[in-house]
């Protein structure tokens, strides 16, 4: 394992006017193994930059143990902590921390005092073109646009080859193109070096197209740490099926039918689903399934109708939120050709590949 | 045969340069100074203790002679020269081996006054400073100045705590303004008429007499000085002098040094140099201001006295609240 | 590291526990003592040195505030020469300050006299300068330069952002001076005041003079007069007591502060563009710019000059320039050397309290912090003590012989008093560094001596600078330690001018404190060359 | 119009070493009528926060004017610039700037000082609550996660009522429920009251759902300044073609047929689509056409096949990169359940509604 964290606590001590303690990463396990790309959603203020800074050895552990490549580095119960600069982790920040009196050329070389001069040169010109930026080098970080900044943190984070790499919505400042050439490219350089990245990210797109594990945090916890697919299709809290994609958890009931178990929902019994749970998983069969907006097709011949009550163009296609006839509000991914306008009534189905239920 | 002497000295008179010289040139032995003022100096010696460097201490103010030799911090010292140059009222107290200090010069404490408006006979003795009809004339510097404690410290001993603490509550109600400033700031006040009697350390009325300065030459002219109660104890006199340190390293070469103090060269600088009297008979006579404010009858007291009292007078001082 | 730091500072600290160890003297006698004194000049003391010093903090924060702010805000004709000038009355000890001004404006000086002369006025033409009223500005035109330097140096470096974010919810320059720039700099301008205000209580020079009964005073009055070293200790540590207080109310009141800056990027490279006055503004800063350098440096150094000139004994020997440069040579390397001390001992401790604060290493430092508000004569009986103890202890290892002999002691009484202003210095300097410079720096492998060596004094070099500056111009004006500390033979201006001042031959005197003024001006030039007005 | 831009030019003065001086918003023109939202786009550092700040009166122009309701506020020919402090803008900063020694009440009280305290201290509630904050008020902004400062730098900035607000990433740090709400919250805020915003975002989605005017800018020039629908299905270069959604221009030629002119792209005729342009449109009828992931239709049945080169898991869909036969490559969202591996070769067709081409 690369990385891994045992019941790790992040705890702020705070004046009791201000709330008191407050523990900002509560019991949070995980691991990732060399080459493999972590990547931490989850709603603001819900600990992430507290737990990158504790693997960072940024922030003390008040419980639990950090191992980094084999190597116990913070383990407040044998007081023990290996103090940043030793981690060989590189980081960076939500807030880049650019030295301002440093030019972009001199804040990249920053890790590369190991370096002989020329290779010193060789190697920021390699990450400034990375991040391309290769024409900056000269100027003060005070003369760059947010995004340029964020990238030369990202170029001098990457510059000395850290064994783990932690990044704090560093991408969040670039624009969609460039966010997903400098993702792939960050994935490709950590692949070929087998260094392994643990990533926060608000975009959930980014979140999915880089991790190999994908994790939500919620208050402190992380409610699930799972590959990218199984976190989407089985989410394992109610919590999760919430934050991830756009989708509503209407009440359902399960039913035995001739095929098998079936999930009977507002929106019809879903037919071709997988991994349906028996009736008896939940008391007479009730649970709440979880129906996410491309779970939903818009087909005028369909029985099921509902009412629009908003409409967001999202580009290639509209987010509907529908009413049903009984009120249930669902939200429907319409490709962007099927313009109908809010109040209309509209066919819909359902169609669900994995259901997913929790109790009521 | 020392060839180098460590001396601490409380005497602030750039002028005194010219004596060290003079020593210097006579017997060859090089002097090391460090001057400060009495207190610091004293604090310096006591800590350094038996290793300190110091052979000689010159010191400003009787009190502090006297409070030196009770720490122990001087060397008493048995020399017929100085024995026979210094009266005896003007050495510490031979306890056997010898007076532990030696008087070398002398400043009196007089009063000055504004011509115009003062009479000579309301401020001929120290007694008229509280007199009620001195009311709103009188300034002075600090109560806590060595040269007022010292002059009190005296009062003290003629006159007895309540009649002391009495006549310096009089002097406090006869002040022009709250004490401030040095004594020459006195005189310029007096001259100026700011205020109309004060008190001096008689090398400053000299030093004023004999200055080129026609601005301190037309001062002069409008004050009087006086030699207080030359009816009665006589005029106060405090005294600067020095010793040979407890752990002196150069005893020969501190015995030579004081020696030399009381030799009338010296003696001679002291009255010409800076305007002092000289402890021994007939030098410096030729001082023109000196000779111009002319000879007066000083006081006779045991400097011990003085010393024991200063602490006495400040509580006083504080009492009647003489800044 | 840290231990040695430590050990420094328990060194340091030593003449201030010796001074309150002298509680422990405490008997009758002493009680006595304490009784007469409350019942009649302590409560004097006390309300004089509390009135002089809220007086004093009032005023240093608002002329050093209002000018560091005109300098750094608005720019205007003049400017960089102004932001420069303003440093000159630091050069100035007080009570060579106060020697000029007396003799100028007292009742027997030139001025009064010819005003009576020409219009046959009688009496006193305006209260006398030599009073609490006088003294207050006085002692604000010569420490207010401490509030200035660390203020402008705050507000040259504050931040962009958030001056632009005023702006666009509306708010004037005014709110943008008084309710964003200046609480930011506040730390700074809190530092510059409480050093202001520990010179002013911990001064004699001036109280003497001006016949103050101020709490040093009657420090002074327990020991010279009443011969009472205990006593005198005792004051000494309430007085200590009191700027502890003092100081740690400000703290208390700044922790939140301190703490918001150390993690917000609140240092910004961007130029910070000043506000351009138009003729009347200009006109305004001018006037609130101008009035202190003139009276706390062009006016005194005029009146000095007339005094040299015209005050003197014509059968005293004129200034000798061989001996002057050799005072001033002792008192240049002196000053240099305690600067450099000092500063590197501050900058020490800043880096290591940043890297680990709180703890033991935080307490020794506030405690050596402290040293700046004991009168200096008082920090020598305070250092006198233990090293007397040690004498009669061990009197075959003669310390106080060695550190008498040579310039050791004095570095170490200097040190002792003055790390403060340099700590004040300093630290400011570091609270305007955003942690995350750290962090970043520690997460590129950098070290503590390799952070501190590429980031840390890049960015501090200002006040690097600053606190060297005011460590070296104290150390030229300090009197009481130099006095009685220095080594045979090695007199320095400020021992020379004290010699002459206290002979009252203030026309020579005069000379002495130009030459201090003079030495005083090279780093302040250095130090105004090098940096431009908002550089820092 | 609540602000018109008139060929404005913001330019920074640079060292000859740093590259000379710089022009960051060249000759942009553009107008946002009262309550309407103008989103801008584009790459990092194409000069949207300099536009920005030119507005409120941060940066002083190089040339142009501009208008705000009306009032010329900065015309660098009439020597003419309105303080920013009397513009009446409310801005939230990329680097959010809030007020590190007030707290979190305080700083969005910043702007009311005109209110009695009462008044003041009931619309800071409001903001708060609006920003989903109500707790945090005696907090100080240390003390706050990067998003929650983020929703209080809003919170400030809403609070006076300016007449125009912009918003520099303003939902950067927020993920993306919470952004999508305050998103919605704020253009009702808006609308309601009529103000009118101008919006600097990365997340084209955001931008789709946010604006009433979209805008592309690239190198300091306003490439395009439309509605969203149109920007997306009608982009004017091919700068925003390429920058807008997932898509290749493919080369293509306009051939006619007899139902009227016809695409002919690599993917065969393009049948069903509106607004083709005439073939003498372009010399030889050759043309580059714009393919965008979501115009590939993925379907076994289809006579094109395609190599997947890359797949790219995000959530509801797959994003596969392809490599048709003669090696040009294409972009697809295929849903999830249709899980190739790359090099498997698929059937796939073009469906696109919206012909958009550029000369080669
Ligand atoms: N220095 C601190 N002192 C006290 N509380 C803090 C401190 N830093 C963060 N917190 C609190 O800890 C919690 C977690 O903060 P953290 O910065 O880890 O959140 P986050 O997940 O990174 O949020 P965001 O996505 O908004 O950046 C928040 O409630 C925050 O208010
Ligand atoms: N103060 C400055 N001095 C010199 N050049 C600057 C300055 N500020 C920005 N620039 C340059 O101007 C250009 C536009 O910057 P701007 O900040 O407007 O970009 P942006 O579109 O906001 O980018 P981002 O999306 O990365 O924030 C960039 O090339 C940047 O390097
Ligand atoms: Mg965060
Ligand atoms: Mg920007």
């Amino acid at each position: 394992m690369a990385l891994l964290l045992e019941h790790i606590v992040v705890r702020y001590r705070g004046s009791a006017a201000a709330g008191g303690d407050l523990d900002a990463v509560r019991e949070v396990s995980m691991g990732l193994a060399a080459g493999e790309i972590g990547v931490l959603v989850g709603p603001s203020g819900c600990g992430k930059t507290s737990l990158l800074r504790a693997v960072a050895g940024l922030e003390p552990l008040a419980g639990g143990r950090i191992r980094l490549a084999g190597e116990t580095v913070s383990d407040p119960a044998a007081g023990l902590h290996r103090p940043a600069e030793q981690r060989r982790v590189g980081m960076v920040f939500q807030d880049y921390a650019l030295f301002p009196h440093l030019d972009v050329a001199a804040n990249v070389a920053f890790g590369l005092h190991a370096l002989g001069r020329a290779e010193r040169a060789k190697r920021v010109q390699e990450m400034l073109s990375l991040v391309g930026l290769p024409e900056v080098a000269g100027k003060m970080p005070h003369q760059l646009s947010g995004g340029q900044q964020q990238r030369v943190a990202l170029a001098r984070a990457l510059a000395p080859a850290p064994r783990l790499l932690l990044l704090d919505e560093a991408f969040s400042a670039l624009d969609v193109e460039l966010r997903e050439r400098l993702a792939h490219e960050v994935r490709a350089i950590l692949k070929a070096s087998g260094t392994a990245a643990l990533v926060v990210t608000h975009d959930q797109m980014e979140a999915f197209a880089l991790a190999d594990r994908l994790g939500v945090m919620q208050a402190g916890r992380l409610e699930q740490w799972d590959r990218p697919y199984d976190l989407y299709h089985r989410p394992a809290t109610r919590f999760v099926a919430d934050f991830i994609g756009h989708g509503v958890l209407a009440p359902a009931r399960i039913v035995g039918t001739p095929q098998g178990p079936r999930v009977d929902t507002p929106l019809g019994l879903l037919a071709d689903a997988d991994e349906c749970p028996l009736p008896e998983a939940y008391p007479g069969g009730e649970c709440l399934v979880l129906l996410r907006a491309d779970d939903i097709e818009h087909d005028d011949a369909a029985p099921v109708r509902a009412r629009i009550l908003r409409r967001d163009f999202r580009g290639a296609e509209f987010l509907y939120t529908l009413a049903l006839a009984d009120g249930l509000e669902v939200l429907a991914h319409v490709p962007s050709h099927h313009d109908h306008a809010p109040g209309e009534w509209i066919g819909i189905r359902p169609r669900v590949e994995h259901v997913v239920t929790f109790p009521r | 045969q020392d060839k180098v002497l460590n001396l601490y000295s409380a005497r602030h008179y750039q002028t005194d340069e010219a004596l060290y010289k003079d020593f210097t040139a006579a017997t060859g032995i090089t002097i090391n100074r460090v001057d400060a003022d009495d207190a610091g100096i004293l604090e310096r010696l006591r800590t350094e203790g038996t290793a300190s460097p110091a052979d000689v201490i010159l010191l400003v103010d009787a009190a502090r002679l006297w409070r030196a030799e009770e720490a122990g911090l001087f060397r008493p010292l048995k020399s017929p020269v100085l024995d026979k140059a210094i009266p005896a009222r003007l050495r510490g107290v031979d306890k056997g081996e010898g007076p532990a200090w030696f008087g070398f010069s002398t400043r009196a404490r007089v009063i000055v006054y504004n011509k115009a408006s003062v009479q000579r006979a309301d401020v001929d003795t120290y007694a008229e400073l509280a007199d009620p009809k001195n009311k709103g004339k009188v300034c002075t510097r600090s109560g806590a100045h060595p040269y007022n404690l010292s002059l009190f410290g005296a009062v003290l001993e003629h006159l007895g705590p309540p009649a002391t603490e009495a006549w310096l509550k009089g002097v406090v109600d006869n002040m022009a303004r709250p004490p401030k400033g040095g004594d020459t700031d006195q005189i310029k006040a007096v001259a100026s008429g700011e205020c109309q009697v004060a008190l001096s350390n008689s090398y400053y009325v000299a030093r004023m007499m004999r200055s080129s300065n026609p601005a301190d030459r037309d001062v002069m002219d409008k004050v009087g000085v006086v030699f207080p109660d030359q009816a009665g104890k006589g005029t106060h006199v405090n005294i600067a002098g020095g010793a040979v340190a407890r752990n002196a390293p150069h005893p020969e070469a501190a015995r030579r040094f004081l020696e030399y103090l009381a030799s009338p060269s010296a003696q001679a600088y002291f009255a010409n140099g800076n305007n002092e009297y000289a402890v021994v008979d007939g030098v410096g006579a030729d001082n023109p201001a000196l000779k111009a404010l002319g000879p007066f009858k000083a006081e006779v007291i045991p400097v011990a006295t003085i010393g024991a009292n200063s602490a006495k007078v400040q509580q006083m001082l504080d009492r009647v609240g003489y800044k | 590291m840290r231990l040695l730091l430590a050990l420094v500072c328990v060194l340091l600290l030593l003449p201030l526990v010796a001074l309150v160890s002298r509680w422990a003297a405490l008997d009758a006698e002493g009680l006595a003592l304490w009784q007469h004194l409350a019942s009649t000049v302590l409560p004097g003391y006390l309300g004089q040195s509390l009135l002089l010093s809220a007086a004093v903090a009032l005023g240093v924060a608002l002329v050093g505030g209002s000018t560091a702010a005109v300098v750094t805000l608005f720019e205007f004709p003049g400017r960089r020469w102004l932001s420069w000038a303003l440093l000159l009355p630091m050069a100035m000890p007080a009570y060579v300050l106060a020697y000029a001004w007396t003799d100028t404006l007292q009742y027997s000086g030139p001025l009064q006299t010819a005003l009576r002369a020409a219009f046959g006025w009688k009496g006193a033409l305006w209260p006398d300068i030599r009073s609490l009223g006088g003294a207050v500005p006085l002692f604000v035109l010569c420490l207010y330069p401490y509030a200035y330097l660390l203020v402008r140096a705050a507000l040259a470096e504050r931040c962009v952002p958030l001056m632009e974010a005023a702006r666009l919810l509306g708010a004037g320059w005014w709110r943008r001076v008084t309710q964003v720039a200046l609480p930011m700099a506040r730390p700074a301008l809190a530092a510059g005041v409480a050093l202001a205000l520990m010179e002013t209580l911990a001064d004699y020079g001036v109280g003497a003079y001006f016949g103050l009964s101020t709490f040093t005073t009657g420090i002074f009055r327990a020991w010279l007069s009443m011969g009472d070293r205990d006593a005198a200790a005792q004051l000494a540590t309430v007085l200590l007591a009191l700027v502890a207080l003092l100081v740690w109310m400000e703290q208390r009141a700044q922790a939140r502060l301190r703490f918001a800056a150390a993690r917000q990027g609140a240092l910004h490279g961007g130029d910070a563009r000043p506000l351009a006055l138009g003729w009347r503004g200009s006109a305004v800063a001018w006037a609130v710019c101008l009035v202190p350098v003139l009276l706390g440096f062009v006016l005194p150094v005029l009146a000095l000059l007339r005094l040299a000139t015209t005050e003197g004994d014509a059968d005293a020997p004129g200034p000798d320039l061989s001996r002057f440069a050799g005072w001033a040579l002792n008192s240049f390397v002196l000053a240099a050397a305690a600067a450099c001390l000092a500063v590197g001992l501050a900058m020490a401790l800043a880096a290591a309290r940043r890297r680990q604060p709180g703890g033991a290493l935080d307490a020794l430092a506030r405690g050596v912090g402290l040293g700046y508000a004991v009168p200096g004569a008082v920090i020598v009986i305070g250092l006198l003590w233990p090293l007397g103890a040690w004498q009669a202890r061990w009197p075959e290892w003669p310390l106080a012989g060695w550190l008498t002999a040579g310039i050791g002691g004095l570095l170490y009484a200097y040190l002792v008093r003055f790390s403060a202003v340099a700590m004040q210095s300093v630290d400011a300097g570091y609270a305007r560094l955003p942690a995350s410079f750290d962090e970043s720096a520690r997460l590129l492998g950098h070290g503590p001596w390799a952070t501190w060596r590429r980031v840390h004094w890049p960015l501090l070099r200002g006040a690097a600078g600053t606190a060297g500056l005011l460590v070296f111009v104290d150390v030229m004006k300090e009197l009481p330690a130099t006095l009685v500390l220095r080594p045979f033979n090695h007199d320095t201006l400020a021992v020379v001018a004290n010699q002459l001042a206290r002979d009252e031959r203030l026309g020579e005197a005069a000379w002495p404190s130009l030459a201090i003024v003079a030495v005083g001006l090279l780093p302040v030039l250095l130090l105004g060359r090098g940096r431009g007005a908002t550089g820092c």
